[in-house]
Protein backbone atom coordinates (compact mmCIF):
# COMPACT_ATOMS: atom_id res chain seq x y z
CA UNK A 1 0.00 0.00 0.00
CA UNK A 2 2.76 2.39 1.04
CA UNK A 3 4.74 1.35 -2.03
CA UNK A 4 1.84 2.23 -4.30
CA UNK A 5 1.40 5.60 -2.62
CA UNK A 6 5.09 6.33 -3.11
CA UNK A 7 4.89 5.40 -6.79
CA UNK A 8 1.82 7.61 -7.20
CA UNK A 9 3.60 10.58 -5.61
CA UNK A 10 6.64 9.97 -7.86
CA UNK A 11 4.50 9.86 -11.00
CA UNK A 12 2.65 13.00 -9.92
CA UNK A 13 5.91 14.85 -9.36
CA UNK A 14 7.26 13.78 -12.74
CA UNK A 15 4.01 14.87 -14.38
CA UNK A 16 4.29 18.28 -12.71
CA UNK A 17 7.87 18.72 -13.96
CA UNK A 18 6.96 17.72 -17.50
CA UNK A 19 3.91 20.00 -17.44
CA UNK A 20 6.14 22.92 -16.43
CA UNK A 21 8.51 22.10 -19.29
CA UNK A 22 5.56 21.88 -21.70
CA UNK A 23 4.21 25.23 -20.58
CA UNK A 24 7.53 27.03 -20.87
CA UNK A 25 8.54 25.70 -24.25
CA UNK A 26 8.82 28.11 -27.14
CA UNK A 27 8.21 27.07 -30.68
CA UNK A 28 11.49 27.07 -32.59
CA UNK A 29 11.45 28.91 -35.87
CA UNK A 30 13.55 27.18 -38.49
CA UNK A 31 16.07 24.41 -38.04
CA UNK A 32 19.21 24.11 -35.98
CA UNK A 33 22.59 24.65 -37.62
CA UNK A 34 23.35 20.95 -38.17
CA UNK A 35 19.84 20.18 -39.41
CA UNK A 36 19.88 23.04 -41.88
CA UNK A 37 23.26 21.85 -43.18
CA UNK A 38 21.84 18.38 -43.77
CA UNK A 39 18.67 19.61 -45.48
CA UNK A 40 20.48 22.12 -47.68
CA UNK A 41 23.63 20.27 -48.67
CA UNK A 42 22.45 16.66 -48.21
CA UNK A 43 20.64 16.05 -51.51
CA UNK A 44 23.32 17.87 -53.48
CA UNK A 45 26.23 16.00 -51.90
CA UNK A 46 24.88 12.47 -51.59
CA UNK A 47 22.16 12.52 -54.30
CA UNK A 48 19.81 10.64 -52.00
CA UNK A 49 16.11 11.57 -51.98
CA UNK A 50 15.71 10.46 -48.35
CA UNK A 51 17.68 12.79 -46.07
CA UNK A 52 17.47 10.40 -43.12
CA UNK A 53 19.18 7.76 -45.25
CA UNK A 54 21.95 10.12 -46.25
CA UNK A 55 22.56 10.99 -42.59
CA UNK A 56 22.46 7.38 -41.38
CA UNK A 57 24.64 5.90 -44.10
CA UNK A 58 27.03 8.67 -45.08
CA UNK A 59 27.37 11.49 -42.55
CA UNK A 60 27.01 9.20 -39.53
CA UNK A 61 28.03 5.96 -41.22
CA UNK A 62 30.55 5.10 -38.53
CA UNK A 63 27.76 5.07 -35.91
CA UNK A 64 25.80 2.66 -38.06
CA UNK A 65 28.82 0.39 -38.23
CA UNK A 66 28.94 0.50 -34.43
CA UNK A 67 25.26 -0.40 -34.16
CA UNK A 68 25.71 -3.36 -36.49
CA UNK A 69 28.69 -4.49 -34.40
CA UNK A 70 26.61 -4.30 -31.22
CA UNK A 71 23.88 -6.39 -32.85
CA UNK A 72 26.50 -8.92 -33.93
CA UNK A 73 27.85 -9.12 -30.38
CA UNK A 74 24.34 -9.61 -28.99
CA UNK A 75 23.61 -12.39 -31.49
CA UNK A 76 26.85 -14.22 -30.71
CA UNK A 77 26.37 -13.89 -26.94
CA UNK A 78 22.83 -15.28 -27.17
CA UNK A 79 24.09 -18.13 -29.35
CA UNK A 80 26.85 -18.81 -26.85
CA UNK A 81 24.74 -18.86 -23.70
CA UNK A 82 21.62 -20.62 -24.95
CA UNK A 83 22.94 -24.10 -25.53
CA UNK A 84 21.49 -26.10 -28.36
CA UNK A 85 20.20 -29.53 -27.59
CA UNK A 86 22.62 -32.15 -28.86
CA UNK A 87 21.93 -33.90 -32.11
CA UNK A 88 21.86 -37.37 -30.55
CA UNK A 89 19.59 -36.70 -27.58
CA UNK A 90 15.93 -36.46 -28.43
CA UNK A 91 14.44 -33.01 -28.05
CA UNK A 92 12.01 -33.27 -25.13
CA UNK A 93 9.85 -30.34 -26.16
CA UNK A 94 6.52 -31.41 -27.58
CA UNK A 95 5.34 -29.06 -30.26
CA UNK A 96 1.90 -29.43 -31.75
CA UNK A 97 1.67 -29.33 -35.50
CA UNK A 98 0.05 -26.34 -37.14
CA UNK A 99 -3.04 -26.53 -39.31
CA UNK A 100 -2.85 -27.28 -43.00
CA UNK A 101 -4.17 -23.85 -43.93
CA UNK A 102 -1.32 -22.15 -42.13
CA UNK A 103 1.27 -24.43 -43.77
CA UNK A 104 -0.14 -23.77 -47.24
CA UNK A 105 -0.44 -20.05 -46.59
CA UNK A 106 3.10 -19.80 -45.30
CA UNK A 107 4.44 -21.37 -48.50
CA UNK A 108 3.05 -18.33 -50.34
CA UNK A 109 3.68 -15.71 -47.68
CA UNK A 110 7.27 -16.40 -46.59
CA UNK A 111 8.74 -15.57 -50.04
CA UNK A 112 6.47 -12.51 -50.21
CA UNK A 113 7.76 -11.25 -46.85
CA UNK A 114 11.37 -11.79 -47.96
CA UNK A 115 10.57 -9.88 -51.15
CA UNK A 116 9.05 -6.99 -49.17
CA UNK A 117 12.16 -6.86 -46.98
CA UNK A 118 14.41 -6.73 -50.04
CA UNK A 119 12.21 -3.98 -51.54
CA UNK A 120 12.46 -1.96 -48.33
CA UNK A 121 16.24 -2.02 -48.09
CA UNK A 122 16.98 -1.65 -51.80
CA UNK A 123 14.66 1.39 -51.99
CA UNK A 124 16.08 2.91 -48.82
CA UNK A 125 17.38 6.00 -50.60
CA UNK A 126 14.01 6.79 -52.19
CA UNK A 127 11.31 5.79 -49.70
CA UNK A 128 11.08 5.42 -45.91
CA UNK A 129 12.87 2.41 -44.59
CA UNK A 130 16.32 1.00 -45.00
CA UNK A 131 18.66 -1.64 -43.76
CA UNK A 132 17.40 -2.16 -40.23
CA UNK A 133 13.74 -2.17 -41.22
CA UNK A 134 14.32 -4.53 -44.13
CA UNK A 135 16.36 -6.85 -41.92
CA UNK A 136 13.59 -6.94 -39.32
CA UNK A 137 11.04 -7.76 -42.04
CA UNK A 138 13.24 -10.62 -43.29
CA UNK A 139 13.50 -11.97 -39.75
CA UNK A 140 9.68 -11.81 -39.56
CA UNK A 141 9.62 -14.13 -42.57
CA UNK A 142 11.77 -16.56 -40.60
CA UNK A 143 9.29 -16.26 -37.71
CA UNK A 144 6.43 -17.18 -40.01
CA UNK A 145 8.33 -20.24 -41.22
CA UNK A 146 8.87 -21.28 -37.58
CA UNK A 147 5.19 -20.79 -36.76
CA UNK A 148 4.03 -22.90 -39.68
CA UNK A 149 6.57 -25.66 -39.14
CA UNK A 150 8.03 -25.87 -35.61
CA UNK A 151 11.00 -27.97 -36.71
CA UNK A 152 11.98 -25.77 -39.64
CA UNK A 153 15.71 -26.11 -40.37
CA UNK A 154 16.32 -24.35 -43.69
CA UNK A 155 19.06 -21.85 -44.24
CA UNK A 156 21.07 -22.30 -41.07
CA UNK A 157 24.43 -22.36 -42.84
CA UNK A 158 23.33 -19.66 -45.28
CA UNK A 159 22.65 -17.38 -42.30
CA UNK A 160 26.20 -17.78 -40.97
CA UNK A 161 27.77 -17.27 -44.40
CA UNK A 162 25.68 -14.12 -45.02
CA UNK A 163 26.48 -12.77 -41.56
CA UNK A 164 30.24 -13.01 -42.07
CA UNK A 165 30.36 -11.98 -45.73
CA UNK A 166 28.17 -8.89 -45.33
CA UNK A 167 30.22 -7.65 -42.38
CA UNK A 168 33.40 -8.00 -44.44
CA UNK A 169 31.89 -6.21 -47.44
CA UNK A 170 30.62 -3.37 -45.24
CA UNK A 171 34.09 -2.60 -43.88
CA UNK A 172 35.56 -3.18 -47.36
CA UNK A 173 33.31 -0.53 -48.93
CA UNK A 174 34.14 1.82 -46.08
CA UNK A 175 37.89 1.38 -46.66
CA UNK A 176 37.41 1.78 -50.43
CA UNK A 177 35.93 5.19 -49.68
CA UNK A 178 39.26 6.31 -48.21
CA UNK A 179 41.16 5.53 -51.41
CA UNK A 180 38.57 6.34 -54.11
CA UNK A 181 36.68 9.25 -52.49
CA UNK A 182 36.95 11.72 -49.63
CA UNK A 183 36.89 9.44 -46.58
CA UNK A 184 35.69 6.35 -44.74
CA UNK A 185 32.25 5.22 -45.98
CA UNK A 186 32.00 7.99 -48.56
CA UNK A 187 29.23 7.07 -51.00
CA UNK A 188 30.82 8.67 -54.07
CA UNK A 189 32.94 5.65 -54.99
CA UNK A 190 30.24 4.77 -57.53
CA UNK A 191 28.84 7.35 -60.00
CA UNK A 192 25.98 9.30 -58.45
CA UNK A 193 22.91 9.66 -60.64
CA UNK A 194 20.02 12.09 -60.45
CA UNK A 195 18.08 12.58 -57.23
CA UNK A 196 14.98 10.37 -57.23
CA UNK A 197 15.96 7.80 -59.85
CA UNK A 198 16.51 4.19 -58.84
CA UNK A 199 20.23 4.04 -59.65
CA UNK A 200 21.41 7.07 -57.74
CA UNK A 201 23.11 8.07 -54.50
CA UNK A 202 26.31 6.20 -55.30
CA UNK A 203 27.09 3.43 -52.84
CA UNK A 204 24.11 4.05 -50.51
CA UNK A 205 21.87 1.27 -51.94
CA UNK A 206 24.80 -1.16 -51.84
CA UNK A 207 25.65 -0.31 -48.22
CA UNK A 208 21.99 -0.50 -47.21
CA UNK A 209 21.59 -3.90 -48.88
CA UNK A 210 24.60 -5.16 -46.96
CA UNK A 211 23.23 -3.78 -43.68
CA UNK A 212 19.83 -5.32 -44.40
CA UNK A 213 21.26 -8.75 -45.13
CA UNK A 214 23.44 -8.59 -42.01
CA UNK A 215 20.63 -7.48 -39.69
CA UNK A 216 18.25 -10.07 -41.15
CA UNK A 217 20.81 -12.85 -40.75
CA UNK A 218 21.64 -11.85 -37.18
CA UNK A 219 18.02 -11.57 -36.03
CA UNK A 220 17.27 -14.93 -37.67
CA UNK A 221 20.25 -16.46 -35.85
CA UNK A 222 18.90 -15.09 -32.55
CA UNK A 223 15.51 -16.64 -33.33
CA UNK A 224 17.13 -19.99 -34.15
CA UNK A 225 19.00 -20.06 -30.86
CA UNK A 226 15.94 -18.96 -28.88
CA UNK A 227 13.91 -21.77 -30.43
CA UNK A 228 16.54 -24.47 -29.93
CA UNK A 229 17.37 -23.95 -26.27
CA UNK A 230 17.13 -26.99 -24.11
CA UNK A 231 14.00 -27.27 -22.00
CA UNK A 232 14.53 -27.04 -18.24
CA UNK A 233 14.69 -30.56 -16.75
CA UNK B 1 -13.01 13.85 -62.86
CA UNK B 2 -15.30 15.39 -60.27
CA UNK B 3 -17.67 12.41 -60.43
CA UNK B 4 -14.74 10.10 -59.74
CA UNK B 5 -13.77 12.09 -56.65
CA UNK B 6 -17.29 12.07 -55.25
CA UNK B 7 -17.78 8.35 -55.85
CA UNK B 8 -14.39 7.68 -54.26
CA UNK B 9 -15.37 9.64 -51.16
CA UNK B 10 -18.68 7.77 -50.93
CA UNK B 11 -16.88 4.41 -51.23
CA UNK B 12 -14.54 5.57 -48.47
CA UNK B 13 -17.54 6.43 -46.30
CA UNK B 14 -19.09 3.01 -46.91
CA UNK B 15 -15.82 1.33 -45.97
CA UNK B 16 -15.53 3.28 -42.74
CA UNK B 17 -19.15 2.41 -41.87
CA UNK B 18 -18.25 -1.27 -42.28
CA UNK B 19 -15.21 -0.77 -40.04
CA UNK B 20 -17.40 0.80 -37.34
CA UNK B 21 -19.92 -2.03 -37.63
CA UNK B 22 -17.15 -4.61 -37.29
CA UNK B 23 -15.75 -2.91 -34.21
CA UNK B 24 -19.27 -2.62 -32.78
CA UNK B 25 -19.72 -6.34 -33.34
CA UNK B 26 -16.51 -6.99 -31.44
CA UNK B 27 -17.88 -5.03 -28.50
CA UNK B 28 -21.46 -6.28 -28.53
CA UNK B 29 -21.26 -9.98 -29.47
CA UNK B 30 -21.69 -12.45 -26.60
CA UNK B 31 -18.81 -14.95 -26.97
CA UNK B 32 -15.32 -15.02 -28.60
CA UNK B 33 -16.43 -17.04 -31.63
CA UNK B 34 -19.08 -14.49 -32.56
CA UNK B 35 -16.62 -11.69 -31.93
CA UNK B 36 -13.97 -13.11 -34.25
CA UNK B 37 -16.61 -13.60 -36.91
CA UNK B 38 -17.80 -9.98 -36.71
CA UNK B 39 -14.34 -8.56 -36.27
CA UNK B 40 -12.73 -10.26 -39.25
CA UNK B 41 -15.35 -10.33 -42.00
CA UNK B 42 -16.72 -6.82 -41.68
CA UNK B 43 -13.33 -5.18 -41.22
CA UNK B 44 -11.85 -6.98 -44.23
CA UNK B 45 -14.66 -5.67 -46.44
CA UNK B 46 -14.33 -2.23 -44.88
CA UNK B 47 -10.58 -2.10 -45.56
CA UNK B 48 -11.09 -3.18 -49.17
CA UNK B 49 -13.69 -0.43 -49.65
CA UNK B 50 -11.46 2.20 -48.02
CA UNK B 51 -8.56 1.25 -50.31
CA UNK B 52 -10.83 1.33 -53.39
CA UNK B 53 -12.09 4.77 -52.45
CA UNK B 54 -8.55 6.05 -52.03
CA UNK B 55 -7.71 4.56 -55.42
CA UNK B 56 -10.52 6.59 -57.00
CA UNK B 57 -9.27 9.75 -55.28
CA UNK B 58 -5.62 9.20 -56.29
CA UNK B 59 -5.39 7.02 -59.44
CA UNK B 60 -1.58 7.09 -59.31
CA UNK B 61 -1.58 5.21 -55.97
CA UNK B 62 -3.46 2.24 -57.44
CA UNK B 63 -0.52 -0.26 -57.65
CA UNK B 64 0.36 0.10 -53.97
CA UNK B 65 -3.31 -0.06 -52.96
CA UNK B 66 -3.79 -3.26 -54.98
CA UNK B 67 -0.79 -4.80 -53.22
CA UNK B 68 -2.26 -3.76 -49.88
CA UNK B 69 -5.67 -5.30 -50.69
CA UNK B 70 -3.95 -8.50 -51.85
CA UNK B 71 -1.96 -8.82 -48.61
CA UNK B 72 -4.97 -8.16 -46.40
CA UNK B 73 -7.15 -10.62 -48.30
CA UNK B 74 -4.53 -13.34 -47.87
CA UNK B 75 -3.32 -12.73 -44.30
CA UNK B 76 -6.59 -11.92 -42.53
CA UNK B 77 -8.36 -15.28 -42.97
CA UNK B 78 -5.22 -17.19 -41.96
CA UNK B 79 -4.86 -15.43 -38.61
CA UNK B 80 -8.55 -15.71 -37.73
CA UNK B 81 -8.63 -19.37 -38.77
CA UNK B 82 -5.67 -20.25 -36.56
CA UNK B 83 -7.13 -18.36 -33.60
CA UNK B 84 -10.57 -19.96 -34.01
CA UNK B 85 -8.95 -23.40 -34.26
CA UNK B 86 -7.09 -22.81 -31.01
CA UNK B 87 -10.24 -21.62 -29.29
CA UNK B 88 -12.14 -24.69 -30.44
CA UNK B 89 -9.36 -27.05 -29.40
CA UNK B 90 -9.06 -25.50 -25.96
CA UNK B 91 -12.86 -25.63 -25.54
CA UNK B 92 -13.74 -22.04 -25.01
CA UNK B 93 -17.34 -22.04 -23.74
CA UNK B 94 -20.00 -21.22 -26.31
CA UNK B 95 -22.81 -18.80 -25.76
CA UNK B 96 -25.53 -21.04 -27.18
CA UNK B 97 -24.62 -24.22 -25.24
CA UNK B 98 -24.97 -26.34 -28.39
CA UNK B 99 -21.76 -27.18 -30.25
CA UNK B 100 -22.56 -27.95 -33.88
CA UNK B 101 -18.90 -28.71 -34.60
CA UNK B 102 -18.30 -31.23 -31.83
CA UNK B 103 -16.69 -34.46 -32.95
CA UNK B 104 -18.49 -37.01 -30.74
CA UNK B 105 -21.97 -37.98 -31.89
CA UNK B 106 -24.66 -38.71 -29.38
CA UNK C 1 -18.07 18.31 -50.41
CA UNK C 2 -15.44 15.63 -50.92
CA UNK C 3 -13.37 16.84 -47.99
CA UNK C 4 -16.44 16.85 -45.73
CA UNK C 5 -17.21 13.22 -46.55
CA UNK C 6 -13.57 12.29 -45.94
CA UNK C 7 -13.63 14.05 -42.58
CA UNK C 8 -16.78 12.17 -41.60
CA UNK C 9 -15.25 8.82 -42.58
CA UNK C 10 -12.09 9.65 -40.64
CA UNK C 11 -14.24 10.34 -37.58
CA UNK C 12 -15.99 7.01 -38.10
CA UNK C 13 -12.66 5.18 -38.30
CA UNK C 14 -11.52 6.85 -35.06
CA UNK C 15 -14.82 5.72 -33.50
CA UNK C 16 -14.11 2.17 -34.69
CA UNK C 17 -10.66 2.32 -33.07
CA UNK C 18 -12.23 3.50 -29.81
CA UNK C 19 -14.77 0.64 -29.87
CA UNK C 20 -12.05 -1.92 -30.56
CA UNK C 21 -9.90 -0.64 -27.72
CA UNK C 22 -12.93 -0.80 -25.39
CA UNK C 23 -13.10 -4.54 -26.07
CA UNK C 24 -9.34 -4.76 -25.60
CA UNK C 25 -9.48 -3.20 -22.14
CA UNK C 26 -12.61 -4.90 -20.77
CA UNK C 27 -12.16 -8.23 -22.57
CA UNK C 28 -12.63 -10.97 -20.01
CA UNK C 29 -10.54 -13.71 -21.62
CA UNK C 30 -7.20 -13.64 -23.43
CA UNK C 31 -8.94 -14.52 -26.71
CA UNK C 32 -11.04 -11.36 -26.60
CA UNK C 33 -7.94 -9.25 -26.28
CA UNK C 34 -6.22 -11.01 -29.17
CA UNK C 35 -9.31 -10.52 -31.36
CA UNK C 36 -9.43 -6.85 -30.37
CA UNK C 37 -5.73 -6.45 -31.25
CA UNK C 38 -6.36 -8.06 -34.65
CA UNK C 39 -9.28 -5.71 -35.34
CA UNK C 40 -7.25 -2.71 -34.16
CA UNK C 41 -4.38 -3.49 -36.53
CA UNK C 42 -6.79 -3.76 -39.47
CA UNK C 43 -8.43 -0.47 -38.51
CA UNK C 44 -5.04 1.19 -38.17
CA UNK C 45 -4.06 0.08 -41.68
CA UNK C 46 -7.08 1.99 -42.99
CA UNK C 47 -6.21 4.91 -40.71
CA UNK C 48 -2.64 5.11 -42.02
CA UNK C 49 -3.88 4.97 -45.62
CA UNK C 50 -6.33 7.79 -44.88
CA UNK C 51 -3.60 9.80 -43.15
CA UNK C 52 -1.47 9.47 -46.27
CA UNK C 53 -4.37 11.07 -48.18
CA UNK C 54 -4.56 13.88 -45.61
CA UNK C 55 -0.81 14.47 -45.85
CA UNK C 56 -0.92 14.03 -49.63
CA UNK C 57 2.12 11.75 -49.67
CA UNK C 58 2.13 8.25 -51.14
CA UNK C 59 5.19 7.42 -49.03
CA UNK C 60 3.08 6.62 -45.98
CA UNK C 61 1.44 3.76 -47.86
CA UNK C 62 4.69 1.79 -47.45
CA UNK C 63 4.08 1.68 -43.69
CA UNK C 64 0.55 0.43 -44.30
CA UNK C 65 1.95 -2.28 -46.59
CA UNK C 66 4.39 -3.39 -43.89
CA UNK C 67 1.53 -3.58 -41.39
CA UNK C 68 -0.69 -5.40 -43.85
CA UNK C 69 1.87 -8.13 -44.36
CA UNK C 70 3.27 -8.40 -40.83
CA UNK C 71 0.42 -7.59 -38.44
CA UNK C 72 -1.02 -11.10 -38.51
CA UNK C 73 2.23 -12.61 -37.21
CA UNK C 74 1.53 -11.38 -33.66
CA UNK C 75 -1.93 -13.00 -33.60
CA UNK C 76 -0.48 -16.16 -35.13
CA UNK C 77 2.33 -16.32 -32.56
CA UNK C 78 -0.04 -15.93 -29.61
CA UNK C 79 -2.36 -18.61 -31.01
CA UNK C 80 0.52 -21.02 -31.52
CA UNK C 81 1.78 -20.25 -28.02
CA UNK C 82 -1.63 -21.09 -26.57
CA UNK C 83 -1.78 -24.43 -28.38
CA UNK C 84 1.86 -25.12 -27.41
CA UNK C 85 3.24 -25.18 -30.92
CA UNK C 86 5.76 -22.36 -30.70
CA UNK D 1 -9.31 16.38 -36.53
CA UNK D 2 -5.64 15.49 -36.08
CA UNK D 3 -5.23 16.89 -32.51
CA UNK D 4 -8.29 14.91 -31.41
CA UNK D 5 -6.82 11.75 -32.97
CA UNK D 6 -3.48 12.39 -31.26
CA UNK D 7 -5.17 12.81 -27.87
CA UNK D 8 -7.17 9.60 -28.27
CA UNK D 9 -4.09 7.67 -29.36
CA UNK D 10 -2.02 8.92 -26.43
CA UNK D 11 -4.80 7.96 -23.99
CA UNK D 12 -5.06 4.45 -25.50
CA UNK D 13 -1.27 4.15 -25.35
CA UNK D 14 -1.15 5.16 -21.67
CA UNK D 15 -3.94 2.75 -20.76
CA UNK D 16 -2.20 -0.06 -22.65
CA UNK D 17 1.06 0.57 -20.82
CA UNK D 18 -0.78 0.63 -17.50
CA UNK D 19 -2.49 -2.67 -18.33
CA UNK D 20 0.85 -4.23 -19.30
CA UNK D 21 2.37 -3.23 -15.95
CA UNK D 22 -0.56 -3.88 -13.66
CA UNK D 23 -2.11 -7.10 -14.98
CA UNK D 24 -1.11 -10.36 -13.32
CA UNK D 25 -0.87 -12.44 -16.50
CA UNK D 26 2.39 -11.97 -18.38
CA UNK D 27 0.77 -12.98 -21.68
CA UNK D 28 -1.67 -10.08 -21.46
CA UNK D 29 1.31 -7.85 -20.79
CA UNK D 30 2.94 -9.02 -24.03
CA UNK D 31 -0.26 -8.31 -25.99
CA UNK D 32 -0.56 -4.86 -24.40
CA UNK D 33 3.02 -4.11 -25.45
CA UNK D 34 1.90 -4.90 -29.00
CA UNK D 35 -0.94 -2.39 -28.66
CA UNK D 36 1.45 0.29 -27.36
CA UNK D 37 3.77 -0.24 -30.34
CA UNK D 38 0.79 -0.03 -32.74
CA UNK D 39 -0.37 3.32 -31.36
CA UNK D 40 3.21 4.62 -31.28
CA UNK D 41 3.56 3.79 -34.96
CA UNK D 42 0.39 5.75 -35.87
CA UNK D 43 1.59 8.69 -33.79
CA UNK D 44 4.89 8.70 -35.71
CA UNK D 45 2.94 8.77 -38.99
CA UNK D 46 0.90 11.77 -37.79
CA UNK D 47 4.07 13.56 -36.71
CA UNK D 48 5.49 13.02 -40.25
CA UNK D 49 8.34 10.67 -39.30
CA UNK D 50 7.87 7.79 -41.77
CA UNK D 51 11.29 6.22 -41.15
CA UNK D 52 10.69 5.80 -37.42
CA UNK D 53 7.14 4.60 -38.06
CA UNK D 54 8.48 1.96 -40.43
CA UNK D 55 10.98 0.78 -37.81
CA UNK D 56 8.27 0.58 -35.17
CA UNK D 57 5.99 -1.32 -37.57
CA UNK D 58 8.67 -3.83 -38.56
CA UNK D 59 9.93 -4.51 -35.04
CA UNK D 60 6.78 -4.14 -32.98
CA UNK D 61 4.24 -5.96 -35.14
CA UNK D 62 5.73 -9.41 -35.08
CA UNK D 63 9.31 -9.75 -33.97
CA UNK D 64 9.23 -8.42 -30.39
CA UNK D 65 6.04 -10.35 -29.58
CA UNK D 66 7.56 -13.60 -30.80
CA UNK D 67 10.78 -13.08 -28.83
CA UNK D 68 8.79 -12.32 -25.65
CA UNK D 69 6.72 -15.45 -26.21
CA UNK D 70 9.79 -17.65 -26.68
CA UNK D 71 11.23 -16.34 -23.41
CA UNK D 72 7.88 -16.78 -21.66
CA UNK D 73 7.72 -20.37 -22.85
CA UNK D 74 11.21 -21.03 -21.48
CA UNK D 75 10.72 -19.50 -18.04
CA UNK D 76 7.29 -20.96 -17.35
CA UNK D 77 7.51 -24.31 -19.07
CA UNK D 78 3.80 -24.89 -19.41
CA UNK D 79 1.18 -22.27 -18.96
CA UNK D 80 -1.94 -21.19 -20.72
CA UNK D 81 -3.58 -17.83 -20.40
Amino acid sequence: MLKKLFALILIGGLGLIFFQLYNQRSRREGLTKTASYYTEKGPAETRSANIVTSVVVTYRGLDTLGEVTILFAAASIIGFFLKRSEKGSKDKTIRNQSSELLQTGSMLLVPLIFLLGIYVFVNGHLSPGGGFQGGAIIASGTVLAFLANPSFEGGRTLIHILESLSGMFYVGIGVAGIFLAAGFLDNRIFPTGNVGSFISAGAIPVIYSIIGLKVGAELSAILYSLRDTKEQQ
Amino acid sequence: MHILHISGAITLLAGSIFLVLGALGVVRMPDPFNRIQAGTKATTLGTILVMSGLGMLHPSWLPKLFILIFFIVITNPISSHVLARVMHNLQVPLWSKKDQLSEEEE
Amino acid sequence: MVETIINISMGLIILAGLLGSVRFFIGPSIYDRVIALDVLTIISISLIALLSHVAGRALFLDIAIVYGLLSFIAVLAISRYLERGL
Amino acid sequence: MLPVLLTILVIIMLLGGLLAVEHKSLLIGVISAGLVSLTASIIYVILAAPDVAMTEAAIGSGLSTVMFLYVLRRIKGDSNA
